[in-house]
């Protein structure tokens, strides 16, 4: 960022929407009207809205297929779909569900919440953010667009060479996927980055960084994971795409090449993504249960770093998905002690949240009751992965229905039950209506029900010893009755989704009003309207403490402190003057620099169109679409960069 | 819930899920499912009719017949069954593993002993040839031969069906051709 | 809540237990030392995993509905706590996880470690070929001519540790039978070494266990342990060369499978050797057709040559075109191979 | 290529000598010739000439390119080795009437007109085409001043009256084989040779029938039936006459044959025994006497024993290479070939007996003693490569030996009346095997080197097609060495699991080859079979897949794939001669006395076969072959012959007014 020398002082005011500055705030803050403004748009607010509406979008179509396989299953020797129909159905499932779902909700929480949560006005790269939505719109549906070639990617998410390879899977279908996968691979790297560097730079003042509300470290550490993880797999799949498509022979062993290569690469990022998509939903948790058993949770800093280690280990136990792969038995010991070792800091974060229930005053909201029931859920996902982390016992477990039992509680429990409890949480903050509470309480018990008839019997099935990815099975294997319970549980679950959804849709119109802070809540965002104006803040606060919006109320248990140390939400810097907040240094968050933000602006969208396109190009060998598509990317990237006057930065003075 | 409602629900849904995938298949083509790929073949004797020998030997009358189509040609699913078959049916010992020949003739190149249209290669798999090549018509249903054709095919040095009148006077695409020649081209 | 779910949960334990008999595929009881350590340790693990989730759940369950002193309950109003209590729960609960999961490690090592190896060196090497959709078996001879071929259907002396070595033809596969042995992938390029025996004379099921393909529903195998003497008389049949087919409808056969077969199928002794699909030689000695698919009967036979992909979609074994003499002539012929 | 230019400098700088030269040459012309009668005195003399010679031809020695390898053997005339040779059956000097010149497979020539002072005048003296294009390996033969030349496929024999001017064709004998052979031979559609026996030429067609023509009027007198084309099986070798006794064997290792030896009839072609290389020991005709040396050969049934059940039925073995006779033990000695399929893992065991040394009785057929010289090959090392008889001192004591350079890059020498190795030591670059066991007769093998099926293995050396293929090496009692034209290469291969189809191959082998360190594709050895180790060794940057001859002359010839012809010193491995031909050259030179008592050198290009075969033309930059195409090319002392320098027109009235007969008739 390039400064000039004239200094400016932010003058400290106190809110007021009705006035003067207000309205010059909005005016350089709010988008063009029309559908001009809705494509230009980098508000993170917008944004953030966006990808969890998409998300939910592929969760529905992710939902279906999952239905559908588990009609297919419900009796033995079913013939609903074909084989292969039933490979393409749980191949995109998987893809959906975990690539185009899991991530992108978090993201969306994050990309909403974070400004909100941090103090300030938009992320640190507001554009960036606009162009990681885009791509991620357009990769999954280039993914889908595998279907219109006549059939989708058939292999499993994971897509184990050689079956991934020309030889066995000769339609395109694997090269969606693999080319895809990179271009949503760019989506998630930028949105990291964008990540990372917001809360480096654009805390409020005072929000030092123990002080950060813990779904940001959550959302931190999973940025940071993505972006050691995901080169892996990008090259992985780009690897995959030349062997295919360019004849190199990087995983063909009778060309010279190594089949296992493709399991470490994928794995090596598989691991961590896992907890990518976990990690910011504890963090929704561990911040939405203090809420509701008005006290602050018990532990801070112990699950901070419980979150950091989860994420540190998750890198050193890729090993645990191939313990049946025939690796030396000291290296899968070592791997299998790490997989275990995992089982402590999440027993901390375990601990944290129960102390946090039993030591408060539980309020019992819908959002509370998916929160609470989440720590139960985890706790079993937790457990039954660390018996496949016991190298022998895996043997027997792995590529079973335990498995299957295993990674639906993980990632059903740890990511869906926390969003939609999140979801019911911040609803009246994001819509400025509250969500029905009977129907909710309806939507949780029926999810809770269902998702344990569900997926509670595929830990037994795994024991009768059923594969995962079969199309069928013959009888007298006693596989009958469990699929069939697992099958009606599904549909119940589906049920409980299917209430959600309407209860969303109903509150949107007909939700009772909401103050902007319904739920009596602490940190930063429940401090301005509901919905938030389009400057989040009238005001930059000052942040004092972990809670500032409970100071005066914890502080009457101890009334050791002074007005010195208490936040203030009302009176902070008045930045009016363009798109403008506050930059902080790294640890304490001391005032820094006024950041002057981006506009909104095409570029983003060109940009993802013009990459898409490129991919487009490389998957139809149509190298010349390939070359222009190429060119038009960079000169978006140039009318991106193009220098705007009212970009300089300038310098608050220090007195 | 109601059980029967739940169960009519569960059909519908499942139908909703069904029509858009049952697309699939279909559009799959060859793929490895034997059973319906055997549609659409033209019938043995079709094939049958078609002479042996040179391509500039074979008469003309016979060009209908000569124009038979592969059925499977630029299908990826059978060009890969088809290099499979050519592996396994042994052809990589007498052909080369890359098709450039080696006791057998090259596969790749533009030259074909007994024509290289695409009823013609079926023929010479299914009949065999005099100087050696073994006939494969009991050891190799019709559309397995058709799915080694399309990998010949794919191999890029046979004639198509459309350039077969210039094949068998040896012009190639693009070749100039002479005003007098052009002349007499004219049938 | 709580109740519903237990109440589920028994019953769904108890179905299985139920119905152990017809769960072939069940490794909560196993047969043999390279596989019963890790049984014990599952069902130990388990427990343990039980036992957190109970404990957890009461816990949840406590917090939740635990009547709080009404003296700081002032009237619904949202007071905050703020007290500094409860890390103690982290220190002890993550204490305790702590100790239980450093004993299950322990175990755990020491379980790999027993089983990694077998007590003393195979008798026997069975080497495994696995294919799109079936699994080929050579029987490694002490001299190279007691070596043979077949497929889907491996026997094995009672009581003895075997070793198997795992290869595979195209794609990825696993190599698994529950109640005798952990999983060993089978990936190209590279040979993987799996041992196991069985303590227990009887028929035991297993089935690819990684995604090969459309039909990896249908790709299963089976081990027959038998006794030493019913093994060696197994083991020299299928030595044995199979005699020629004596009646004319018998020949006729033979000569339509050596014109439409042999380039796919062996049947030793009689100049067809063919790699691509299973060795047929001792057909009749099999159970079962199509890895598992079928019983081996004249009619599910007649049924498979006439057009294996409307019984196996997408198997690689294309439909014959065969009149309806020759399909019966063929198919008798392939039941004398026994 | 720099080679030729430098030999072209040297003959430049001899014409410098002309005067001196002349008359020396002239010397050594009646030497020569009364020595033809083997009159020790007057051969003394030659040797005197030719060691003058060498000091004066020696001015070429720095701008030789090849440098040879080792120096000291470089002048003088002692034998290296002290090796004698039997060169019974002792035909007449002057003539070429098998394949190896004699039972030893010596190809050793006692005719030193031409010789290392003179050979750098060499020059074309006729050619003869013959008009087919496959490769040409099989030597002419001269028998009764007519030259027999057999084509490859369709394997017509011509007949060339020498007496002649332009050696007019006497007769032309088209046996019209089968054209389905064509597609059944692995390696081209070649045949190794013609035997000559009681004025009956006796060959193998391509299509599995051996045929005899009577030398004087080409008409056929008996054809045989061996085997059935259609399953692969084809003969591609020169059969060897043993007394009344032809022996014939098959061709077909990589096509799933079961593989044979057997003697036919000369007068009737009645086949009196048949030898398999698989099967019982009836089938393989062991018996009591059979005495192999080392104990893994030792057992009953070993030629099913050592097969997974069944697979020996189509282990090949087959007998394509050369057999020589001992007429003292009584014993013929040939190799079979690699066993089938070439993929290892589909036959565990020794796979006996292919890749096996035989020594059998040529009258009963049962063999006397076995070696194998590659168990289990897994590379495709058939050991049908020529056994050289030899007699040499081997530590200390005399031995009746053979000297056998086998694919697997090892030189051995043999006690070829127990079956002992002797000397085993790689004649070229080898990394298959890290040793030999000289107590269990086996190269240890490389475990890295071991090809699984679906694994792509890289640098396998030597290739299949070995450290040194059929092509024969000679040898000279003179010098007492071998000399060999041996190959420099190695492989990636990658096995593919394969199906026995009759008449389709049962290979599996995808090979890509490439020269092994050094860059040279090919190279001329002089080998000392008593120390087993290279005397000196000429690179050539092409493959050298060409038979060699050794004359009395001390001048040993051999040619190149890319058409080079070559006379190099038989002492210090000096290239004295060279010319481009117009076709590769993978025939086998012969010298014989033409009826106007000059020597003759002959040769044939025409490049095929295995050559064009098995050389990956990307593996060496800028690499290609000349066309095929077969010529035969006969060279004389400044290209002097009855063809040459005299009216034309006299040949013609000469023609006219002979009758065949008189063409006979005139030589007495």
């Amino acid at each position: 960022m390039t400064t000039v020398e004239s200094d400016r002082a932010p003058i400290i005011a106190t809110a007021n929407d009705q006035s003067m500055s207000s309205a010059a705030l909005l005016r350089s803050w709010e988008a063009k009207p029309g559908i001009g403004g809705w494509l230009s748009t980098v508000d993170h607010k917008q944004i953030g809205i966006r990808y969890v509406v998409t998300a939910f979008l592929f969760l529905i179509v992710g939902g279906l297929e999952a239905l559908t396989m588990r009609l297919q299953l419900a009796r033995p020797n079913q013939t609903l779909l074909t084989p292969e129909q039933y490979s393409q159905i749980f191949t995109m499932h998987g893809i959906t569900m975990i690539f185009l779902y899991a991530l992108p909700v978090l993201s969306g929480f994050s990309n909403y919440l974070w400004p909100l949560l941090l103090g300030s006005r938009d992320m640190a790269f507001p554009r960036l953010n606009a162009l990681s939505y885009w791509v991620y719109l357009f990769a999954g549906i280039f993914l889908y667009s595998s279907f219109v070639f006549g059939k989708g990617p058939d292999n499993g998410w994971f897509n184990y060479v050689p079956y991934a390879s020309l030889t066995y899977s000769p339609g395109p279908n694997i090269d969606v996927y693999a080319l895809g996968m990179v271009l949503y691979g760019i989506s998630t790297t930028v949105g990291s980055i964008n990540f990372i560097v917001t809360l480096v730079h654009t805390r409020a003042p005072g929000m030092s960084i123990n002080r950060v509300p813990i779904l940001v470290w959550g959302t931190l550490t999973a940025s940071v994971g993505n972006l050691l993880a995901v080169p892996a797999v990008s090259l992985a799949f780009f690897m995959l795409w030349m062997d295919r498509q360019v004849g190199t022979h990087f995983f063909d062993s009778s060309a010279g090449g190594q089949p296992m290569l493709w399991q470490h690469l994928f794995w090596m990022f598989g691991h961590p993504w896992v907890y990518a998509i976990v990690l910011p939903a504890m963090g929704i948790v561990s911040d939405g249960l203090p809420t509701f058993c008005r006290r602050p949770l018990v532990g801070y800093t112990a699950v901070a770093l419980a979150t950091v280690t989860t994420m540190v280990l998750g890198f050193g136990v890729w090993v645990h998905h191939m313990f049946a792969s025939g690796l030396p038995i000291l290296s899968l010991s070592f791997f299998g002690a790490a997989s275990m070792a995992i089982v402590v800091p999440s027993s901390v974060a375990v601990f944290a949240w129960l102390a946090t229930i039993w030591t408060g005053r539980p309020v019992f909201t819908t959002a509370f009751l998916y929160f609470a029931g989440f720590i139960l859920l985890f706790v079993i996902g937790g457990v039954s992965g660390f018996m496949t982390a016991a190298v022998p016992v895996d043997w027997q477990l792995t590529r079973t229905y335990f498995v299957v039992a295993h990674l639906h509680y993980v990632i059903i429990g740890i990511n869906v039950f926390p969003v939609i409890g999140g979801v019911y949480y911040w609803f009246p903050k994001v819509t400025g209506r509250l969500m029905k509470e009977g129907l909710g309480k309806w939507s949780f018990w029926v999810m809770f029900l269902g998702f344990n008839v569900a997926f509670f019997p595929m830990h037994i099935l795994g024991f009768l010893g059923m594969p995962r990815q079969i199309y069928t099975y013959s009888d007298g294997l006693g596989w009958g009755t469990p699929n069939l319970i697992v099958t009606i549980g599904a549909f119940v679950f589906g049920g409980g989704i299917l209430l959600f959804f309407i209860n969303v849709i109903l509150s949107l119109k007909h939700g009772a009003p909401s103050p902007p802070n319904p739920w009596d809540a602490a940190s930063l965002e429940w401090s301005t309207a509901s919905p938030p104006p389009v400057y989040n803040f009238a005001v930059i606060p000052i942040v004092a403490s972990r809670y500032p919006l409970w100071e005066d109320k914890m502080n009457e248990d101890d009334g050791a402190s002074h007005d010195s140390n208490r936040s203030s939400v009302a009176a902070g810097m008045l930045l009016d003057q363009g798109r403008e907040t506050i930059g902080t240094t790294l640890l304490d968050a001391e005032p820094d620099v006024i950041l002057r933000m981006p506009g909104d602006s095409y570029s983003p969208l060109l940009a993802a169109l013009a990459m898409t396109a490129a991919f487009v190009g490389l998957l139809l060998h149509s190298y010349l679409v390939f070359g222009i598509a190429f060119l038009l990317t960079l000169l978006t990237s140039v009318l991106w960069l193009w220098p705007q006057l009212s970009l300089y930065q300038r310098e608050p003075s220090h007195e | 819930m109601d059980h029967c409602a739940a169960r009519a629900g569960m059909g519908m849904l499942a139908f909703a899920l069904l029509t858009p995938l049952s697309g699939c298949r279909a559009a799959q083509g060859g793929s490895s499912m034997t059973a319906q790929s055997t549609m659409n073949l033209p019938a043995e004797s079709a094939a049958g009719a078609v002479p042996l020998g040179q391509l500039a030997g074979a008469p003309a009358e016979t060009a209908t017949s000569l124009s038979i189509a592969n059925p499977y040609e630029h299908n990826p699913q059978a060009i890969q069954a088809g290099r499979q078959l050519y592996l396994q049916m042994n052809c990589a010992g007498c052909h080369a593993y890359n098709g450039k020949g080696n006791m057998g003739p090259d596969l790749t190149d533009t030259y074909w002993r007994y024509g290289g249209l695409p009823v013609q290669i079926y023929n010479t798999i299914h009949d065999g040839r005099p100087q050696g090549m073994p006939a494969w018509k009991r050891a190799l249903p019709p559309d397995e031969i058709w799915k080694l054709v399309a990998y010949i095919q794919s191999l890029g040095g046979t004639v198509s069906v459309s350039n077969y009148e210039h094949a068998r006077q040896g012009d190639r695409p693009g070749d100039l051709i002479a005003p007098e020649a052009q002349a007499e081209a004219q049938p | 809540m709580r109740p519903r779910i237990a109440m589920l949960c028994c019953g769904l334990l108890a179905a299985p237990a139920a119905t152990w008999a017809e769960t072939p595929m069940s490794y909560q009881r196993t047969f043999g030392p390279a596989v019963d350590p890790v049984t014990r340790l599952a069902w130990g693990l388990g427990t343990v995993s039980l036992v957190v989730i109970v404990v957890i759940g009461v816990l949840l369950l406590g917090s939740l509905l635990r009547r709080r002193d009404a003296a700081d309950g002032d009237s619904g109003q949202l007071a905050v706590r703020h007290d500094g209590g409860g890390m103690a729960w982290i220190y002890v609960g993550s204490g305790i996880s702590l100790v239980v999961l450093t004993g299950c490690m322990v175990w755990t090592l020491i379980v790999t470690a027993a089983v990694a190896r077998p007590p003393s060196p195979p008798l026997l090497t069975v080497q495994v070929t696995a294919s799109q959709w079936w699994w080929g078996l050579r029987y490694q001879g002490a001299q190279p001519d007691r070596t043979f071929t077949t497929a889907n259907e491996i026997h094995i002396p009672v009581g003895q540790p075997i070793r198997f070595e795992l290869a595979s033809a195209d794609v990825v596969h696993s190599f698994w039978i529950p109640q005798l042995a952990g999983k060993m992938d089978v990936i190209p390029g590279q040979t993987n070494v799996l041992w196991l025996q069985a303590n227990k004379p009887g028929t035991y099921r297993g089935q690819c266990a990684a995604y090969c393909g459309v039909q990896h529903a249908h790709m299963a195998i089976f081990l027959v342990a038998e006794s030493a003497q019913d093994f060696a008389a197994w083991q020299n049949h299928q030595l044995a060369e199979t005699p020629m087919p004596v009646s004319d409808s018998d020949r006729r056969g033979e000569e339509v499978f050596q014109g439409h077969c042999a380039v796919c199928h062996t049947i030793r002794g009689t100049g067809s050797a063919g790699h691509v699909g299973p060795d047929l030689t001792h057909l009749m000695t099999r159970g079962t057709i199509a890895a598992g698919l079928l019983p081996n009967t004249p009619g599910t036979l007649a049924a498979w040559i006439a057009n294996p992909g409307s019984l196996k979609p997408g198997t690689h074994m294309p439909a014959q075109v065969l009149s309806g003499s020759e399909l019966k002539a063929v198919t008798s012929y392939l039941t004398t191979l026994n | 290529m720099g080679r030729s230019a430098s030999t072209e400098e040297c003959r430049r700088r001899s014409r410098g000598l002309e005067g001196s030269f002349f008359r020396t040459s002239h010397s050594c012309l009646r030497v020569e010739y009364l020595s033809s009668l083997f009159d020790r005195f007057h051969s003394k003399v030659l040797f005197a000439c030719c060691g003058l010679l060498m000091v004066m031809s020696s001015s070429c020695k720095r701008s030789e390119a090849p440098i040879p390898v080792n120096r000291p053997y470089e002048t003088g005339n002692a034998s290296f080795t002290g090796a004698t040779l039997n060169s019974a059956p002792n035909d007449p000097p002057g003539e070429w009437r098998s394949q190896a010149h004699d039972y030893a497979n010596t190809r050793y020539s006692t005719l030193d007109q031409i010789n290392t002072g003179n050979v750098g005048k060499l020059r074309i003296a006729w050619t003869f085409s013959n008009g087919t294009l496959g490769g040409q390996e099989a030597a002419p033969l001269v028998v009764d001043n007519t030259m027999y030349v057999v084509t490859p496929f369709p394997d017509e024999l011509y007949a060339l009256d020498l007496t002649l001017p332009g050696e007019p064709i006497k007769w032309v004998f088209k046996p019209n084989p089968s054209p389905i052979a064509k597609g059944k031979a692995c390696c081209g559609p070649v045949t190794r040779g013609v035997a000559y026996a009681n004025g009956k030429l006796i060959y193998n067609l391509l299509d599995d029938h051996t045929v005899a023509v009577d030398a004087k009027t080409g008409k056929e007198v008996w054809r045989i039936k061996m085997g059935n084309v259609e399953t692969g099986e084809t003969m591609t070798m020169a059969p060897f006459v043993v007394g009344n006794k032809v022996l014939v064997g098959d061709s077909g290792g990589e096509m799933g044959v079961w593989g044979w030896i057997a003697a036919l009839d000369v007068d009737s072609g009645k086949e009196l025994w048949r030898a398999y290389s698989t099967g019982s020991d009836s089938q393989v005709r062991i018996g009591n006497d059979f005495k192999p040396f080392y104990d893994h050969m030792k057992g009953k049934d070993l030629g099913i024993g050592s097969w997974p059940a069944g697979a020996w039925k189509h282990g090949a073995g087959s007998v394509w290479g050369w057999i020589s006779y001992d007429p003292q033990l009584n014993l013929i000695y040939y190799g079979t070939s690699n066993p089938s399929p070439r993929v290892p893992d589909q036959r565990p065991g020794d796979n006996l007996w292919t890749s096996t040394i035989f020594a059998r009785n040529p009258d009963t057929g049962m063999a006397r003693w076995a070696y194998q010289t590659t168990p289990h090959d897994r590379w495709d090392y058939d050991a049908v490569n020529e056994d050289i008889l030899m007699d040499l001192r081997v530590d200390g004591q005399l031995r009746k030996v053979m000297v056998h350079f086998d694919r697997n890059a090892y030189g051995y020498t043999i006690d070829r009346a127990t079956g002992e190795v002797l000397k085993a030591a790689p004649f070229t670059y080898q990394n298959w095997s890290s040793g030999f066991d000289m107590k269990t007769g086996i190269p240890t093998v490389n475990p890295d080197k071991e090809p699984h099926p679906n694994v792509k293995l890289v640098n396998v050396c030597p290739p299949d097609i070995g450290g040194k293929d059929w092509q024969p090496s000679a040898a000279s009692p003179r010098t007492g060495l071998v000399y060999a034209a041996v190959f420099n290469m190695c492989m990636d291969v990658t096995d593919n699991d394969v199906s026995y189809i009759p008449s389709s191959p049962f290979d599996g082998m995808d090979m890509k080859r490439y020269p092994a360190p050094g860059g040279n594709l090919g190279e001329f050895i002089a080998w000392n079979p008593v120390t087993g180790k290279k005397v000196w060794g000429v690179k050539e940057v092409y493959l050298t897949m060409s038979g060699v001859l050794a004359t009395a002359g001390d001048v040993v010839f051999y040619g190149t794939t890319d058409g080079w012809f070559r006379g190099v010193d038989a002492r210090s491995g000096r290239v004295l001669w060279s010319q481009k031909l117009g076709s590769g050259i993978i025939g086998q030179p012969i010298t014989y006395l033409g009826p106007d008592h000059r020597q003759y050198i002959a040769i044939y290009a025409g490049v095929g076969g295995a050559a064009t075969v098995h050389v990956d033309k990307e593996a060496v930059k800028g690499f290609d072959f000349p066309a095929g195409g077969n010529s035969l090319y006969v060279f004389s002392i400044d290209g002097d012959s009855m063809s040459n320098g005299q009216s034309q027109l006299g040949g013609m009235d000469s023609i006219s007014k002979k009758s065949p007969q008189s063409g006979t008739s005139e030589k007495q």
